[in-house]
C-alpha cells in the first residue's frame, strides 16, 4: 500500500478497533480482547509500511481538510515522527497483551471503556507523531488529553477523581493558556504553522518576545512534565498499570517531549536558539527538573510513584537535549525517546506484575520477592540498567549522544548534571532489585492491595511476565541497532539553517 | 439664556422622564412600577411630538386650493401611534403579570416577594422552575 | 415571487401567529408552526444564497421609496443572522415547545405557539429592516412575546423573572427609541442608508453623542452586556427549557447584530472608536463579563442558571471581538455568535430532555445520569467541550479568531485573558460532568429512561452542528468574515 | 333609612340611563372615526379603541355576563386574529398582483382608487384587531379566577 494510505489507515485503525470493542462490550470479553490484539498488530503493520520510505529520506504526507484559512489538518511523516509512531504502535502490541493479563488478573471494572479509550489514545498519539503543522499537533494533543482522562479516573474512587482533576487541570491549563497562545502568536508572527527545516521564526521575532514564546511552548506542553507543571504525572499513577506503562511512560509523556523537540527543531530552528541563546534558561529549568525529581524519587516507597518521578527526570533529559540547540543534543533527545520508552515500560510492567502476582506496591514490602519472581526481576534489572545508561543497553547510546551534544555546545555544567543524575538513577532503581534478591523475605506481609483475594504464594502469570521480558530484550536490541536509529534521525538536523 | 429657556419643553420632558425612572427604581409595589414605566414612555412620546412641531404649523391636511401651507411634520406622530400601541401592550402584559404574581404570592410588594423566594430557596433549594409545589403554582396552573 | 422574499421572511411567521389562534387545536397548531418555521428557514437560505452571489437586496415596503417608506435591506451580514435565527427556530419547534417545564394547560398551548411565532418574526424583522424606527418596533414585538414566553415557565418565580425582564427590557427599548428620535431630529431621516450618509455632517454636535449614548445603553440592556445583564439569569432559568434554548440562541444574537450595525454602519468606526473611544469602555466590560459570568457560573447549583451565566460570559467574547474594531475581531464576534447559538441551544435542549424525564435541573439531582440517559449526557459532554473551546469544536474556531485579533493588535494581556477565562468554562462544565458520570444515582429515585427520540434528534442536530462547523467553517467563518468586512467597510 | 346591602352599578338609575344614552353615540363616533380616517384625522386604531370603550362601559355597568352575551369571548379572540389576517391578506394580495407588499396602487386600475380601497381594507382590519384586543384585555382582567389560564 502507498505510504499516504498507510498514514491515514494507521490513524484510523485504532478508532475502528475502538468501535469494535465498544460494539462487543462486556458480552464477550474474549472476542473484545481479540479485536484489540488484531487492531494493535494491524496498526503496527501499517506503521511499518511507512518506515522504508522515511529511511530512504522521503517524507510522505496526507492532507485531510482545511479548517480555517491557514489551519490545515495534515500529516507528514519525518524521521522524528516516524520514530515516535514506531515506539507508540510497537509497544502498544506488547502492552495490550500485558493489559489483558493485568486487567483480568486484577478483576478490574469497566474493561470495555478501558480498551476503547486506550485505542483512542493511541490514535491520537499517532496523529501527533504524523502532524505536519502545529495546528494538527495541537488538535491531537488535546484529543490525547481528553481520551486519557477516563483511564486515569478508571477506578472511579474519590482518590481517582481527585487525581483526574489534577491531571486534567494541569494539562488543559498549560495547553490552553500557554500552548495555544504560543500557536496563535506564531501563526500571526510567522504567517504559517507548517513545520519546516531550520524553523519558521528565524528573523520574524526577537528580544524578550522570543524568550516569552519559547516559554509558552516549553511550559505549554504540560505533557513534557517540566517543573513546576509535573504534578499530573504522579497523580496519573492511580490509573491501572498498563495505562501508566504505555501512556504515562510512553505515549502521553513522549507526546509532550516530542512536541518540544518538534517546536525547537522545526519552529524555532536550533540555529536561532543557538545564536540568540534564548534557550539557556530552559536548559537550567530542565537540569533542575532532572536533579530534583531524581531526589524525590529516592524518597518514594511506592514503586509506581518512584518510577513516575524517574520518568519526570528522564523526560527532562530530552528537553535538555532540545534546549542545548546542538545537533547532537537534538539527536540524543530523539534517541532517548525510544530508549527511555522501552526501558521505562519494562519497569512499569514489572511493577504491575508484582502487583498482580504478589499484591505488593510498596518497595519496603518487596524483600526477597526476586527469588520467587526471577523472570520479572531479571527484566527489571535490564530495564533499570538501560535507564541508568550502562552498556550494553540502549539507554547508554542516547545518554552518550546527549553528552556529546552538551560538549558540542560547551555546556560543561550540564554534562555534570547528566552524570550526577545517572548516579541518582542507580540510587533509586537498584534498591528494588537488591531487596528482591539479597534481603530475606518478610512474612508479616503488610500490603495495601484493595482486592480482598490475595494469593499467599507469589506467582508469575504468563501474560504479565512475557511482555517485560520482551521489552527487556528490546533494550538489548536497541543497543545493537542504535546505528540505524541514528542514521534515520540524522537528517532532521543535517540541513542546518535550511 | 434663551438657549436654555428656549428649549423649556425639553426640560419638561427630561423632568417627566426622570420622574418615571425614579418611580420604577424606588417603588416596591409592582403596579406602581408599571405606572412609572408609563410615565417614562410618555415622556419620549412627548419628545417626538415636540420635535415634530413647526412654529405656526397646522395639521398636515392641505385644504382645496391653498398653496404653501405651513404644517407640522406628520411623521413623528405616525411613529408615536405605533409607540403608543407598544406602550399599551407592555402595560397590559405587565399588569397581567402583576395579577398572576398577586395570585401566586398573595402580594404585590417586591420586597415581600423577594423574601418569600429566599425562604423558598432555603426550604428546598430553588427547584421552583422544575418541580411544581403546591405553594409554588397557583391552583389553576397545575397542568391538566 | 422570489423578489418578495425579504417581505415574506417577516410576514409569513407574523401572519402564521393569528392562524394558530384560529386553528386552536394543539396538534394542528404544532404541525403548522413547524411547517412555518421550516419555510422561513428555506426563505432565509435562499436570501443568503442570493446575497452571496448578487450583493445586497433592497425591498421597498408598500412601494414607497426610502426615506418616506420603510426599506427592507438584506446584506451578507444580516442574511447570515436570518439563517441562524430560522435554523434554530426550525430545530427547537419540533422539539415539542413547552413540553418541558411549561405551566401552560394543554388546551391553551396554541397561544404559546402564537407567541413563539411572533417572537420569530420580530427577530427576523429587527435583522432585515433598514429603518431605524422599525428596528425599535420589531424589538418590542420580540420582547413582548418573549416576556410572555418566559412567564409561561413552571412556578411563580417565572412570573417575577418575566416581570423584571419586562421592566428592564422596556427601559432599554425606550432608550433606543429616544436615541432614534435624536438621530431623526438631526438628520430628518430614519433610513439606515440615509442616516449613514447624513450623520457625518452633524457629527460635531453634542446631540449625536447623546443619541449614541442612549442607543448604546438600550442595546447593552437588550444584549445583556455586563453589568446590564441582571434580567438574563432569572429569565433563562425559569422559562420553559425549550424557550430558554431559543432565546439564548437567538435573542441576544440579534441585538448584537443591531449593535454592530449601529456602531459600524450608522455612526461609523472612525467616530465611535476614534472620537468616542468605545473600545476603552467595551473591552474592560467584556473582560469583566467573561470572568464575572464564568465565576458566577461555577457557583451555580442549577444547570439552567449555570448555562445562563455562561451565556453572559460568552456575550462578553462577542462584544470583545467587536471592540477590537478589526477584521479578525469582528469575524470572531460574528462567528462566535453563530457557534454559541449552536452550543448553548443544544445544551439547553439537553436540560429540556432531562427536565422532561427527571423534572429537575438541579445539579445534584443529575447524579449518575451518565448511565441512565447516556445519549443525552453524551450530547452534554460534546456541548460542554465546545463551550470550553476544545479543537475540532466550534468553540475553538471563535477562540482562534479572537486571540489572533488580540495578538495582531499586540494586546497580549487581553489574549491571555481570553484563554484564561475559557479555562473557567472547564471548571463549570467539569463540575457537571463529574456529577453525571462519577456520582452514584440518588437512592430510592425511580428509574429514569432515556429521553424520547423526538427530543434527542433536535438536540443532536444542534450538538452535531458544533462538531461539523468546528471542522467545516466555510459556512460560518467564511460568511462571517465576509459580513465583518462589509460591516467594517461602513456600507449599510 | 339607608339600605345596608351595597348597590350594584346596574341598580344605580343614573348610571344606567346615562350609559344607555351615551353608548350609541360612542359607537357611532367610533364608526365615524373609522370611516372618516382617509379624509381627516382618524383611523382604525382610534376607532377600535373608541368602539371597544363603548362595550367596556356597557360591561362595567351591566356586568360581564351581559356584555359577553353581546360580544362573546370566543368572538373577540377570533376577531383579534382575523383583523391581522385582513391586514396581512391585503398585503399578500398586492404581492399576488405583482406589486410590493402593501403597495395598494394595484388594487384598482387607477392607482389613487387602489390606494383608497387598500387603506379602507387595512383600516378595517386594524379597527377589528384593536377592538377585539381591547375587549380581550378587558375580559382577561375581569374574568380573572373564573376561567383557567386567563392573562399572559
Amino acid at each position: 500500500m502507498t505510504p499516504e494510505f498507510a498514514i491515514g489507515l494507521s490513524v484510523l485503525l485504532p478508532v475502528v478497533g475502538m468501535l469494535g470493542v465498544l460494539l462487543i462490550g462486556e458480552r464477550n470479553p474474549d472476542a473484545r480482547e481479540g479485536v484489540t490484539l488484531v487492531t494493535t498488530v494491524l496498526t503496527l503493520g501499517t506503521v511499518l509500511q511507512i518506515l522504508p520510505g522515511v529511511q530512504a529520506g522521503e517524507q510522505p504526507g496526507l492532507e485531510v481538510l482545511e479548517v480555517l484559512p491557514g489551519l490545515v489538518l495534515a500529516f507528514e511523516v519525518e524521521p522524528l515522527g516516524m520514530l515516535f509512531a514506531l515506539v507508540a504502535s510497537g509497544l502498544w502490541v506488547v502492552t495490550s497483551l500485558y493489559a489483558i493479563g493485568y486487567m483480568r488478573g486484577h478483576h478490574e471494572i469497566n474493561q470495555t471503556r478501558f480498551f476503547a479509550c486506550f485505542a483512542a489514545a493511541i490514535s491520537a498519539a499517532l496523529g501527533i507523531a504524523y502532524a505536519r503543522n502545529l495546528f494538527t499537533l495541537f488538535v491531537f494533543y488535546e484529543i490525547l488529553t481528553f481520551s486519557t482522562f477516563p483511564l486515569v479516573t478508571h477506578a472511579g474512587t474519590e482518590k481517582a477523581k481527585k487525581a483526574g482533576r489534577t491531571y486534567l487541570g494541569i494539562l488543559v491549563f498549560t495547553s490552553v493558556v500557554f500552548l495555544m497562545f504560543g500557536i496563535v502568536w506564531t501563526a500571526n508572527v510567522a504567517g504559517t504553522l507548517e513545520f519546516a527545516k531550520g524553523g519558521i521564526l528565524a528573523g520574524k521575532i526577537s528580544g524578550w518576545r522570543l524568550y516569552v514564546l519559547l516559554g509558552l511552548f516549553a511550559f505549554g506542553t504540560g505533557k513534557a512534565a517540566l517543573m513546576p507543571f509535573h504534578r499530573w504525572l504522579p497523580a496519573a499513577m492511580v490509573a491501572p498499570t498498563p495505562v501508566s506503562a504505555l501512556l504515562h511512560a510512553v505515549a502521553v509523556v513522549k507526546a509532550g517531549v516530542f512536541t518540544v523537540l518538534k517546536v525547537v527543531v522545526y519552529v524555532f530552528g536550533i540555529d536561532l536558539l543557538a545564536d540568540t541563546g534564548a534557550s539557556q534558561w530552559l536548559m537550567a529549568v530542565a537540569a533542575f527538573t532532572i536533579l530534583s525529581s531524581s531526589l524525590v524519587a529516592l524518597t518514594k516507597d511506592n514503586l509506581k510513584a518512584r518510577l513516575a518521578y524517574s520518568t519526570i527526570g528522564q523526560l527532562s533529559y530530552i528537553v535538555l537535549g532540545a534546549a542545548m540547540a546542538t545537533s547532537a543534543g537534538v539527536l540524543g533527545g530523539g534517541m532517548h525517546i525510544a530508549m527511555h520508552a522501552v526501558g521505562k515500560i519494562t519497569l512499569f510492567f514489572v511493577a504491575g506484575a508484582i502487583m498482580v502476582g504478589a499484591h505488593k506496591s510498596e518497595i519496603s514490602t518487596m524483600d526477597g520477592l526476586g527469588r520467587r519472581m526471577p523472570w520479572t526481576y531479571s527484566a527489571y534489572l535490564i530495564g533499570s540498567l538501560s535507564i541508568i545508561g550502562l552498556p550494553p543497553l540502549g539507554g547508554s547510546w542516547s545518554k552518550w549522544t546527549l553528552l556529546m551534544g552538551a560538549a558540542e555546545g560547551e555546556h560543561w555544567i550540564y554534562m555534570v548534571v547528566l552524570l550526577i543524575s545517572s548516579l541518582l538513577a542507580i540510587g533509586y532503581l537498584m534498591p528494588v532489585f537488591v531487596r528482591g534478591f539479597f534481603l530475606p523475605e518478610k512474612h508479616d506481609d503488610h500490603h495495601d492491595d484493595h482486592h480482598g483475594d490475595h494469593h499467599a504464594e507469589p506467582h508469575e502469570p504468563l501474560l504479565c511476565v512475557l511482555p517485560p521480558v520482551l521489552t527487556a530484550v528490546g533494550c538489548v536490541l536497541l543497543f545493537v541497532y542504535a546505528e540505524n536509529l541514528y542514521d534515520m534521525l540524522a537528517p532532521i538536523v543535517a540541513v542546518k539553517g535550511g | 439664556m434663551t438657549g436654555l429657556l428656549g428649549l423649556w419643553h425639553y426640560w419638561m420632558i427630561i423632568a417627566l422622564m426622570m420622574v418615571g425612572l425614579y418611580i420604577v427604581i424606588a417603588r416596591d409595589n409592582l403596579v406602581k412600577k408599571i405606572m412609572g414605566l408609563n410615565i417614562f414612555q410618555t415622556s419620549v412620546i412627548l419628545f417626538y411630538v415636540a420635535l415634530a412641531k413647526v412654529e405656526g404649523g397646522t395639521a398636515p391636511i392641505i385644504p382645496e386650493g391653498a398653496e404653501h401651507v405651513v404644517y407640522s411634520n406628520p411623521l413623528p406622530h405616525v411613529l408615536m401611534l405605533t409607540a403608543i400601541v407598544v406602550g399599551v401592550a407592555t402595560t397590559a402584559l405587565g399588569l397581567a403579570l402583576c395579577v398572576r404574581i398577586q395570585e401566586a404570592y398573595g402580594s404585590n410588594e417586591e420586597d415581600e416577594i423577594v423574601r418569600m423566594d429566599v425562604e423558598g430557596l432555603a426550604r428546598r433549594g430553588d427547584r421552583a422552575e422544575s418541580a411544581p409545589h403546591a405553594d409554588d403554582v397557583p391552583p389553576e396552573e397545575v397542568p391538566a | 415571487m422570489t423578489e418578495h422574499l425579504p417581505a415574506l421572511q417577516v410576514v409569513v411567521p407574523m401572519l402564521a401567529a393569528p392562524v394558530c389562534v384560529l386553528l386552536r387545536r394543539t396538534q394542528a397548531v404544532k404541525v403548522f408552526a413547524v411547517l412555518v418555521a421550516w419555510s422561513t428557514l428555506a426563505i432565509a437560505g435562499t436570501l443568503l444564497a442570493t446575497v452571496l452571489d448578487s450583493g445586497t437586496i433592497s425591498y421597498k415596503m408598500g412601494g414607497w421609496a426610502a426615506p418616506a417608506g420603510i426599506e427592507y435591506r438584506v446584506t451578507i451580514a444580516n442574511a447570515y443572522i436570518l439563517v441562524l435565527v430560522t435554523s434554530v427556530a426550525s430545530v427547537v419547534l419540533p422539539f415539542g415547545l413547552g413540553s418541558a417545564g411549561s405551566s401552560v394547560p394543554q388546551d391553551r398551548k396554541y397561544l404559546l405557539f402564537a407567541a413563539f411565532l411572533l417572537c420569530i418574526s420580530g427577530l427576523l424583522g429587527i435583522t432585515i429592516t433598514g429603518d431605524a424606527f422599525n428596528v425599535f418596533v420589531f424589538l418590542e414585538v420580540t420582547s413582548l412575546s418573549s416576556y410572555a414566553l418566559v412567564s409561561m415557565g413552571h412556578g411563580r418565580r417565572a412570573l417575577m423573572a418575566a416581570y423584571s425582564y419586562l421592566i428592564l427590557g422596556t427601559i432599554g427599548g425606550t432608550f433606543i427609541l429616544l436615541g432614534v428620535g435624536l438621530m431623526y431630529q438631526m438628520t430628518g431621516t430614519l433610513n439606515v442608508v440615509d442616516l449613514s450618509e447624513r450623520l457625518p455632517e452633524v457629527m460635531a454636535s453634542r446631540t449625536m453623542i447623546v443619541a449614541f449614548g442612549f442607543m448604546m445603553v438600550g442595546l447593552f440592556i437588550k444584549l445583556a452586556v455586563f453589568p446590564l445583564h441582571q434580567w438574563l439569569p432569572n429569565a433563562y432559568t425559569y422559562a420553559p427549557s425549550t424557550v430558554s434554548a431559543f432565546l439564548a440562541a437567538t435573542a441576544t444574537k440579534v441585538s448584537y447584530y443591531v449593535l454592530a450595525r449601529v456602531v459600524f454602519t450608522i455612526f461609523g468606526a472612525a467616530y465611535v472608536f476614534g472620537e468616542l473611544g468605545l473600545d476603552r469602555i467595551l473591552i474592560p466590560l467584556s473582560l469583566a463579563a467573561m470572568f464575572g459570568g464564568s465565576v458566577a457560573a461555577i457557583y451555580q447549583t442549577n444547570v439552567k442558571r449555570l448555562l445562563a451565566y455562561s451565556s453572559i460570559a460568552q456575550i462578553g467574547y462577542m462584544t470583545l471581538g467587536l471592540s477590537f474594531n478589526s477584521l479578525d475581531g469582528l469575524t470572531g464576534g460574528l462567528v462566535h455568535l453563530f457557534n454559541h447559538a449552536m452550543m448553548k441551544g443544544g445544551l439547553f435542549l439537553v436540560v429540556a430532555c432531562v427536565t422532561y424525564r427527571l423534572n429537575s435541573s438541579m445539579v445534584d439531582d443529575w447524579r449518575g445520569l451518565g448511565r441512565r440517559m447516556p445519549i443525552t449526557m453524551a450530547a452534554f459532554v460534546v456541548g460542554g467541550l465546545s463551550l470550553i473551546g476544545v479543537p475540532t469544536t466550534v468553540g475553538f474556531v471563535s477562540k482562534w479568531y479572537l486571540v489572533s485579533a488580540a495578538v495582531q493588535q499586540d494586546k497580549l494581556v487581553v489574549a491571555g485573558a481570553i484563554l484564561l477565562s475559557s479555562l473557567l468554562a472547564v471548571v463549570y462544565v467539569w463540575k457537571i460532568i463529574e456529577t453525571v458520570y462519577f456520582k452514584a444515582p440518588p437512592e430510592g429515585g425511580d428509574p429514569v429512561a432515556e429521553a424520547p427520540m423526538s427530543m434527542l434528534i433536535p438536540t443532536w442536530i444542534l450538538i452535531g452542528a458544533t462538531i461539523y462547523f468546528g471542522l467545516h467553517t466555510a459556512l460560518t467563518a467564511g460568511v462571517a468574515s465576509k459580513a465583518a468586512a462589509l460591516l467594517l467597510s461602513g456600507v449599510p | 333609612m339607608i339600605d345596608p346591602t351595597p348597590m350594584r352599578m346596574r341598580d344605580k338609575i343614573v348610571l344606567r340611563v346615562v350609559s344607555k344614552l351615551l353608548i350609541p353615540f360612542i359607537l357611532l363616533f367610533g364608526l365615524y372615526v373609522q370611516f372618516h380616517g382617509d379624509f381627516g384625522p382618524g383611523g382604525g386604531f382610534q376607532a377600535g379603541v373608541i368602539f371597544a370603550a363603548g362595550f367596556i362601559l356597557y360591561g362595567l355597568i351591566f356586568g360581564l355576563d351581559e356584555v359577553e352575551t353581546v360580544v362573546p369571548h370566543r368572538f373577540v379572540e377570533i376577531g383579534s386574529a382575523l383583523g391581522v389576517l385582513i391586514y396581512g391578506g391585503v398585503g399578500v394580495v398586492n404581492m399576488m398582483l405583482g406589486a410590493n407588499f402593501l403597495d395598494y396602487s394595484v388594487l384598482a386600475h387607477d392607482p389613487a382608487h387602489g390606494r383608497h380601497y387598500g387603506i379602507l381594507a387595512i383600516e378595517a382590519g386594524v379597527g377589528l384587531t384593536v377592538f377585539a384586543t381591547m375587549m380581550l384585555i378587558f375580559y382577561a382582567f375581569a374574568d380573572r379566577g373564573r376561567r383557567p389560564g386567563g392573562a399572559a
